[in-house]
């Protein structure tokens, strides 16, 4: 499966990059979290982040489909 | 028609302070966050918003939209800076109308909380030691690393 | 330095709203007060404050300095309309600077609770079927002549 | 005792003055009321007015002394 991914904050300085595309042999947005980690050496545990899926919030039980842009989102800090 | 905006450029509040007046709303509470020069006693240089721009726009609309159903009021407008800003500059305004002061007050208070609590906007602060880094959402300033 | 004013011309609250910036102040929250076009069903047409001048803003001063005791905020400025004033109209601003939010939207609601109550200000609203008549503290319409 | 009385809002509109002096033989606010109230027909009760002296609140008990500037207040509506 081909998908973008997006990354910002912590994640965007860790990855050198605001987004890329990534493929993998998986559907689960765990298992791709998992990969990309330890690609980049994320320090976020998946319990700390959120997902997003094609710019709506998901589940991290969300079943990914081919093409999806994939966000991991840091704790927020607006305002 | 648009309530929540992200903004590149600084802040303008009177313009969409003057969208807000209705001649039924009697009442307008308006939030403005600024840069401040401290945090929790670190001296603080400037700092930068990033947004996630699409989920931050949908998710501050959805904020509004409770907002509006949660509290009898007129109008809303809320705007949230991103990229570089300065000591003073202006981070982000809320404000609200309303025929009358109290749901004005708790619509505009409701606002804010929900747009720092869930809008996907990151914070990074420059300290004038020279350290810098991404807060939490508690908005203590950095102490070291994130942890896993 | 005078926090509380009176005000027989337009109110310029960006005027007050610059005074309040400061370096250590993150938050500002405003209340604006505006002529509405109707009170409880009743169609206004225009209304007119009196002020019994210097005990208002002794009063007022009080207020403010009640707040600045009880919160802690970093400035405040109030400003009342005196005179006629049309449908619209700014008829009270009320402008808090602190270091955060909570104090912030506190002392506001404090200050313009307080000088509602407190400050001697009238109001007379006049209707478009040609009534007019001076406001009870709770605000409704006026709807016969004043008990004994 | 001579004083000098403000009036407001529906006082004034019933004085038909924003001011007066007057000369009365008390020193007791309640009594200066009474025969303000029987000489223009205001319509409140002392228990809805506020006394105010010489520019600061004060209580209905208060004795007044030659000169002062004395004004009864309609409850509020400010704001």
């Amino acid at each position: 499966m081909n998908y973008r991914i997006l990354y910002f904050a912590a994640l965007r300085d860790a990855a050198g990059c605001d987004s890329e595309q990534v493929a993998i042999d998986t559907t689960d947005a765990r298992q791709l979290y998992a990969e990309l980690r330890e690609r980049h050496g994320f320090a976020f545990a998946p319990a700390h982040l959120r997902v997003a899926v094609n710019g709506e919030f998901a589940r991290w039980d969300r079943v990914l489909n081919d093409g999806d842009e994939v966000a991991f989102l840091p704790p927020v800090s607006g305002g | 028609m648009k309530v929540f905006f992200l903004s590149e450029s600084p802040i303008d509040a009177a313009v969409l302070a003057r969208d807000l007046a209705h001649t039924g709303a009697g009442a307008c509470v308006t939030f403005e966050g600024r840069v401040r020069d401290r945090n929790a006693g670190r001296a603080v240089c400037g700092l930068a918003y990033q947004a996630y721009a699409a989920l931050a726009e949908a998710e501050g609309a959805r904020i509004v939209a409770e907002a509006m159903q949660q509290f009898p009021i007129v109008d809303v407008r809320c705007i949230h800076r991103v990229g570089a800003l300065e000591i003073g500059d202006l981070a982000v305004w809320v404000g609200v109308s309303a025929a009358h002061r109290d749901a004005a007050f708790a619509a505009c208070r409701y606002l804010i909380d929900e747009i720092k609590q869930r809008v996907p906007i990151w914070k990074k602060e420059s300290y004038v030691d020279g350290e810098s880094g991404w807060l939490h959402p508690d908005n203590s300033p950095v102490q070291s690393e994130v942890g896993g």
